[in-house]
């Protein structure tokens, strides 16, 4: 193994040295948020794959732990390793501006993928989301409210206070609550938060029942807040009184949804922003694709793609909803 | 005469005071906080806590702390994960759905011994031991667990049962487990030989050896045992949560453990601790966890009150060490 | 008692025992016969609580032989002892202060498996059984801490009872002890005795080993001097034996000058320790200190000294009234301090020799803030010069010193201080007869410089060969002031035995 | 009663060991080989390593760590310890960044900052030596309550700081780092005060004994409290660099950071039972650690392996410690 890293280092030194010749030897890396976090599994698949069909080098990285700063020395490393491009699921919106900004002084292309650093857009070059974030919320809203019969209280148990897309979401789902007279007879009675901890979430879950004794529905716009709450639910047996829903992996949701205690959740397909982020990347770099706001660009299976208002850029236009009929089609 | 044992006495029904004062109080802003189901809520957010105090509170008795708790039921969840994940045989038979119960156990007890040789073999201070291994252990179950997670698919059913399924008046199974352990713990440490060097051995270890207890193997044997009873919580883990997470799973642990244990009385100099006590310490913090929420109290606030609460606990032993000094003192006067 | 028919229970052949380079017991021989009341008499020093304690396993004997009816033994630990049939008694008992008293009489005794159940009602029911027998009242299920000293020994005695030993040895047990508990005591001895166990009881109250024992063996200077039965000597002859070394002459301070009062204490007392304590040292005076240990001699010189101040009373120096609650002030009042126990008070045992001279004098050693390490090393080979301290190297750790040296090094630490007034405490203690000799000689040109010298020392013929007055303390209060010359070992020794217990006709 | 107590000694002639040996056998020396070790380890694994640029830009991630190790090793040398500093500094970050983002000006923020990393130094001396309680589980207890403290004043959030008070690892003295610059001036200051002063002395004599010490006229409460006052103050000032570094304020930063602060000490062969140790040995320690930590880094090591090696160097750094000590003085 040593050897191999060795003979691998060399490789990619030599590689380093004659970037002229590019794209063969382009080096993407990916980091993610925390090591053992499944979600990136799926994701870097599709970077994986990718880079297989379109001959460049990927590596994942990640820290042991997703505090804000984690991420940082990872980034470090990869500019000192003089990838091409570095991918990034942030750990925090402002900590890592300094860094970027280096690698993007470096001439490393910086791509957020699957989370942006909202607010300090200038320090990455594009962001790759699997939809675009403002239907989210208006997304959840009809799928609770087509559990629930568009009548009675709901509540949200979302991931941190802080966390910068689930409270894009919030703001989405209140306004769409509020503006649709279709969800008139819904009423919106509490917002917790579980900080994506199964212990707090189950007893933010546990107090919300507790709270509110009359609750039809709840949204779980988290992975680790949507299991948490169908467990919740399925262990007290009232899954025919409280609906749960929200956004969560087809793999951590499979029994749930197979044994009724959640009808309906979405998600979109990680994979997808994998695949896309190295196209985009090679286009951009290779100047197939123009990094401007409007531009557009074909991506094998996905058709085409346009970059929207700040550099987004979205993998599919819809949530992808999963239920007892298509749950066994993914795996991720 | 028995002002010292009145004092302890005092600080079990101390604590069972605060508790239902405590609860009181919350259930006066609260109304739903004094109900039947609510105590259902607290009992679900213990086990794994008491069982954890129980062998931590035997650790600090013996004069030592364990911060590798929560790395080694982090480990032992792991390797039972592991083995449902890839559908491990036994002897040619599948394994059964409850082999991780002593898959866990073993493992736990295994990473427990080795903090436990450290300690003896090199002399070693256990609190600097455990906080490597803390580290050590951690990374061990990135490795077995290729940084992957196990999802609730791969945990089996009846194991996630013992968390939901009752057998008796809706009280899941792994409160009884918690309880059991607690109640084993009890007659370990008050009725048999060597539960009672272990508390022999932490009120004076000089004298310890002079009395042929063997401190090295009573000290082997305190860290397995909170080990293993980690191993215990990480199956359980499994069971509760429905995954394990290299990552996740665990960490923290040992400072809910370690809270839970000064508040339940267990002295940090060694010697002095009640199955009782840590019983009501756990339940304390569970009712603290479960009354946050409730009342709409940002959850951020957990750890200072966890901080506070092993600082209070420490002052008050000290001054209850005053007190028993000071009798003393009198006496000899 | 005394038929040599009865074979021994204990046969100690040429028990010898050697400290670092210091002999504390040389060749006793020594038979205890089942059934008897053995008494072990003699100085603080003497050796009788070193052979003691190799009986019990605490020290493994340096040469020589034990046999147990005859059969050779090795008492390598106190574990082993216990399981011999032998116990020993501390004087102040080793207890696990949160264990029951119940659980203390039994825990580590014990054979059967780790986890064989612990059958507390039938451990409450004879420890109750043994505290019925010893006539004492203490609820056995109370825990040990807050237990007083002498409830504590009888704990002991219990123990060595439900151990079922043939050998009881206790050190000084009846000191903490009131009258009536020494009687009930004495009566459970005896009883023991009766039944064929055999007694060492180790004590300074003649009255007590008259009372009590059958045979005595007296030790001094780590020799046996003599074994006999109890009614073949009287109490002078014992005084005799255990003092009897000629007092050797020992080089007296030439020429001091006795001047004014430099130290003076008044009324110093700490509730439980001492009480009452009033005395004063002049300039070029040596007053020594003298009483049994544990009587609270070093207790006062740490409350002097600020270690341990005192909770009332006053301590004047030079005819100032000063507050002293900590040794730094003591220090810039001109005092310094030798204390008793070198390892655990005097030295820094992994420093260099240098440092552990150098350390009370940081002004001189760093006048501008930092170490002149020159400086340094003038003060280590001046001290090293003056005092003829033997060492390799003033770099080299102080613990690879002899124990003389180390306390040479000490000695010289506080003569950096040129203190006014010195208190040392024990400072022989452990040490070879040649350089004791040299640091009489160091003490006497002290006092001749005009310092205030207070000698705490356990040895009687220290005292008196040095000191112009010899202070005495019994239990926390000071029993007498003997000016030199009507200063005598009996004189001394009466004044430190417990009042209750001393006898009229101990002087020789 | 007899000379029962009195400690075994070496005979008066027992010879001294030579210079060289005396050189060689030290912790410290053991730290610097390490580190050629990990340098060429390093160097090994990764072409991208072996550039001075590269490790002195990521030192400065870890040099608020090691600046708040080197007064941390003068604390264990007088036979304490805190494992709360790292807590402190992301308390006293928070208190610094929420003070400047509710409009205190920067320089006030600064000092309130400063203060409150005092008042935490001052909370843990009152606890351990006014109190009497063992610093190990005094500072486990100050640890998660300064943590949680954090937590409750900046919740999940992140609080930014001024774009102009961004970047103190920007600027460069001679082409090194500021906070780098700074972790060398401050360990050849602390270095000097520990070997050559009678405060730095009296921390070994403390360490090694304390009651001699005490009755030598060594004031021990007054020393080691100043010594856990220097090391808030010191946390206080490796959080807000922190907070100048990273631009913004998280009730997470330096997290685990008590176990990196800990190994420096341990790995520079501080003797975790007090009354030895060095500067030098802990300066050493930072860079061995940085060398390790990087070198993995950016061979794509696994960051479980790094667990395992930080624990383990740990584990090993201790039991290493104590043999040179237990063998080459007694």
């Amino acid at each position: 193994m040593f050897k191999k890293a060795l003979v691998l280092g060399l490789a990619a030194g030599l590689a380093f040295a004659s970037t002229a010749m590019a794209q063969d030897a382009l080096k993407i890396v990916y980091i993610g948020k925390n090591t053992g976090n499944p979600y990136f599994d799926s994701i870097t698949g599709g970077f994986v794959d990718a880079c297989e069909s379109l001959g460049c080098e990927f590596e994942f990285v990640a820290p042991a732990t997703a505090e804000a700063t984690s991420q940082i020395p990872f980034i470090e490393a990869q500019i000192q390793r003089g990838v091409n491009v570095i991918g990034i699921a942030p750990n925090s919106p402002d900590a890592l501006n300094q860094v970027l900004e280096d690698a993007r002084s470096k001439g490393i292309l910086v791509l957020t993928v699957n989370g942006d650093i909202t607010g300090n857009e200038q320090y990455r070059d594009a962001t790759i989301l699997p939809v675009n974030f403002d239907i989210v919320g208006r997304d959840q809203v009809e799928m609770v409210g087509s559990l629930i019969g568009y009548e009675g209280e709901i509540a949200i148990l979302s991931a941190t206070t802080e966390a910068p897309d689930q409270n894009k979401w919030i703001v989405g789902m209140n306004e769409t609550l509020k503006a649709d007279a279709k969800y008139a007879k819904m009423s919106l009675v509490a917002t917790v938060y579980g900080d994506d901890q199964p212990e707090k979430s189950t007893t933010e879950m546990e107090a919300l029942l507790s709270n509110f004794p009359n609750l039809k529905g709840v949204i779980a716009p988290t992975t680790v807040g949507i299991a948490a709450a169908a467990q919740v639910v399925q262990s007290r047996g009232i899954a025919d009184k409280v609906a749960v829903t929200g956004l969560g992996l087809p793999s951590e949701m499979r029994d749930f949804v197979k044994d009724g205690t959640v009808k309906a959740f979405q998600l979109w397909s990680p994979y997808n922003e994998g695949w896309l982020a190295v196209h985009f990347a090679l286009g951009v770099i290779d100047g197939s694709i123009k990094n401007e706001v409007g531009s557009t660009f074909e991506v094998p299976n996905l058709g085409t793609i346009t970059i929207n208002a700040n550099n987004s850029i979205n993998t599919q236009a819809e949530l992808t909803t999963f239920n007892a009929e298509n749950i066994d089609e993914f795996d991720f | 005469m028995t002002t010292l044992r009145k004092i302890f006495l005092r600080r079990e029904a101390g604590i069972a005071v605060m508790i239902v004062l405590f609860c009181l109080a919350v259930g006066a802003v609260k109304p739903q906080f004094l109900t039947l189901d609510q105590l259902r809520i607290i009992l679900l957010l213990t086990p794994l806590v008491m069982i954890g105090a129980m062998g931590q509170m035997l650790v600090i008795v013996a004069r030592h702390v364990d911060l590798s708790i929560g790395s080694m039921l982090g480990v032992s969840a792991m390797v039972s994960g592991m083995l449902y994940r890839y559908d491990a045989t036994w002897f040619g038979v599948d394994m059964p759905w409850w082999g991780g119960i002593p898959i866990s156990i073993v493992v736990g007890a295994l990473l427990g011994l080795g903090n436990g040789l450290l300690i003896t073999l090199f002399r070693l201070p256990a609190i600097i031991v455990t906080l490597g291994t803390l580290s050590l252990y951690r990374g061990l179950t990135f490795i077995i667990s290729n940084a992957k997670q196990i999802d609730r698919q791969w945990i089996p059913s009846e194991l996630k049962g013992l968390a939901q399924t009752s057998p008796i008046m809706g009280i899941p199974w792994i409160i009884f487990i918690a309880f059991g352990v607690a109640l084993a713990t009890y007659f370990f440490a008050m009725h048999t030989r060597v539960g009672r060097q272990i508390f022999a051995l932490g009120s004076n270890p000089v004298a310890a050896p002079l009395r042929g207890i063997k401190v090295n193997q009573v000290t082997l044997l305190v860290f397995a045992i909170s080990g293993a009873l980690s191993g215990l919580a990480g199956i359980l883990y499994a069971s509760r949560w429905g995954f394990v997470n290299p990552s996740n799973t665990g960490s923290g642990f040992e400072f809910q453990v370690i809270a839970a244990v000064v508040i339940g009385g267990a002295s940090i100099n060694g010697g002095v601790g009640t199955v009782l006590g840590t019983v009501l310490g756990v339940l304390l913090l569970g009712c603290v966890s479960a009354a946050l929420p409730l009342l709409g109290i940002p959850g951020t606030s957990q750890a200072a009150i966890y901080g506070a609460v092993i600082l209070i606990a420490l002052v008050i032993d000290r001054s209850v060490r005053q007190q028993g000094i000071a009798s003393l003192k009198r006496a000899r006067a | 008692m005394t038929d040599t028919a009865v074979a021994p229970l204990i046969s100690a052949r040429g028990i010898g025992k050697t400290f670092a380079t210091v002999d504390v017991l040389r060749d006793v021989d020594l038979d205890l016969l089942p059934g008897e009341i053995h008494a072990l008499l003699g100085e603080n020093g003497a050796g009788k609580s070193t052979f003691a304690k190799i009986l019990a396993g605490v020290h493994r004997p340096t040469r020589g032989s034990i046999a147990l009816n005859g059969k050779p033994v090795e008492v390598t630990s106190p574990v082993v002892a216990q399981k011999l049939g032998i116990t020993l008694i501390h004087q102040e008992p080793i207890s696990f202060p949160d264990l029951s008293v119940a659980e203390n009489l039994v825990i580590g005794a014990a054979e059967d498996g780790w986890f064989s159940r612990v059958p507390w009602a039938e451990m409450t029911r004879e420890a109750n059984r043994l505290m019925d027998l010893l006539g004492v009242r203490i609820d056995v299920t109370r825990p040990m801490r807050g237990l007083s000293i002498a409830d504590q020994q009888m704990v002991e005695i219990a123990r060595a009872l439900a151990s079922n030993s043939r050998l009881i040895i206790m050190d000084e047990p009846t000191a903490p002890l009131t009258p009536r508990e020494v009687e009930t005591l004495f009566a459970i001895a005896r009883k023991l005795r009766d039944e064929g166990r055999t007694i060492v009881f180790i004590s300074h109250r003649l009255e007590e080993v008259r009372a009590l024992c059958d045979r005595v063996t007296i030790f001094r200077d780590g020799n046996k001097i003599a074994t006999d039965t109890i009614g073949n000597l009287s109490d002078a002859d014992i005084i005799r034996l255990m003092i009897g070394r000629p007092v050797k002459e020992y080089m007296h301070k030439t020429g001091a000058t006795i001047g004014e009062v430099a130290l003076e204490v008044e009324g110093l007392t700490l509730p439980g320790v001492f009480s009452d304590i009033s005395f004063s040292v002049r300039k070029g005076e040596i007053v020594g200190l003298g009483g049994l240990v544990g009587a609270g001699r070093t207790d006062v010189a740490k409350a002097i000294f600020g270690v341990t101040p005192a909770a009332s009373g006053t301590v004047s120096i030079n005819g100032k009234r000063v507050s002293i609650t900590d040794p730094s002030q003591a220090i810039a009042l001109g005092l310094a301090f030798v204390p008793e126990d070198r390892a655990v008070a005097g030295i820094f045992r992994t420093l260099s020799v240098e440092q552990n001279i150098s350390v009370a004098v940081p002004k001189q050693l760093a006048p501008g803030g930092f170490i002149r390490r020159a400086v340094e090393r003038a003060m280590g080979e001046d001290a090293v010069r003056k005092l003829s301290i033997r060492l390799a190297s003033l770099r080299q750790p102080i613990g690879e010193l002899s124990g003389g040296n180390q306390q040479k090094a000490i000695l010289a630490r506080w003569l950096l201080t040129d203190p006014g007034v010195l208190i040392l405490d024990e400072p022989t203690r452990g040490i070879d007869i040649g350089v004791k000799a040299e640091f009489y000689s160091i003490i006497g040109e002290l006092a001749a410089q005009g310092r205030a010298i207070l000698l705490i020392s356990s040895e009687l013929p220290e005292l008196l060969a040095l000191c112009d007055r010899v202070l005495v303390m019994s239990e926390g209060r000071l029993t007498a002031d003997i000016p030199r010359s009507r200063a005598t070992q009996e004189a001394v020794m009466r004044a430190a035995v417990p009042r209750r217990s001393t006898t009229e006709g101990a002087a020789a | 009663m007899s000379t029962t107590k009195t400690a075994p000694a070496q005979a008066d002639s027992s010879p001294v060991r030579p210079r060289w040996q005396t050189l060689l056998i030290r912790p410290e020396t053991m730290t610097f080989m390490l580190l050629v070790v990990g340098v060429f380890g390093g160097s090994v694994l990764s072409p991208f390593f072996l550039d001075l640029s590269y490790i002195l830009r990521s030192f400065t991630l870890y040099s608020e760590l090691a600046i708040v190790a080197l007064v941390l090793t003068m604390v264990i040398i007088a036979g304490e310890i805190d494992l709360s500093p790292a807590a402190n500094m992301a308390l006293s970050a928070c208190i610094f960044a929420w003070a400047q983002a509710s409009g205190v000006p920067i320089p006030l923020a600064i000092v309130i900052g400063l203060l409150s990393g005092l008042a935490m130094g001052a909370l843990n001396a009152f606890l351990v030596i006014g109190l009497q309680l063992p610093s190990i589980i005094v500072t486990i207890g100050t640890l998660t309550l300064f943590r949680g403290l954090a937590q409750v004043l900046a919740g999940d959030k992140s609080i930014r700081v001024p774009e102009w008070f961004i970047g103190v690892d920007k600027i460069m003295l001679a082409g090194i780092p500021l906070p780098v610059v700074l972790f060398i001036v401050l360990a050849i200051g602390l270095g000097i005060v520990l070997g050559g002063t009678i405060f730095g002395r009296n921390i070994y004599q403390i360490g090694t004994n304390e009651v001699a010490a005490r009755h030598a006229g060594i004031r021990s409460a007054r020393i080691k409290s100043s010594l856990f006052l220097l090391v808030g103050l010191v946390a206080s000032v490796a959080g807000i660099m922190t907070a100048s570094r990273l631009g913004s304020v998280r009730y997470d930063i330096a997290a685990g950071g008590e176990l990196q602060m800990v190994l420096m000490a341990m790995l520079g062969g501080t003797y975790i039972f007090g009354g030895r140790g060095t500067i030098l040995g802990t300066f050493l320690a930072a860079w061995l650690l940085v060398i390790v930590s990087t070198g993995m880094i950016v061979a794509n090591v696994l960051p479980a392996v790094q667990l395992v090696v930080l624990g383990g160097l740990l584990i090993v750094a201790i039991i290493a410690t104590n043999l040179i000590y237990s063998r080459t003085q007694r």
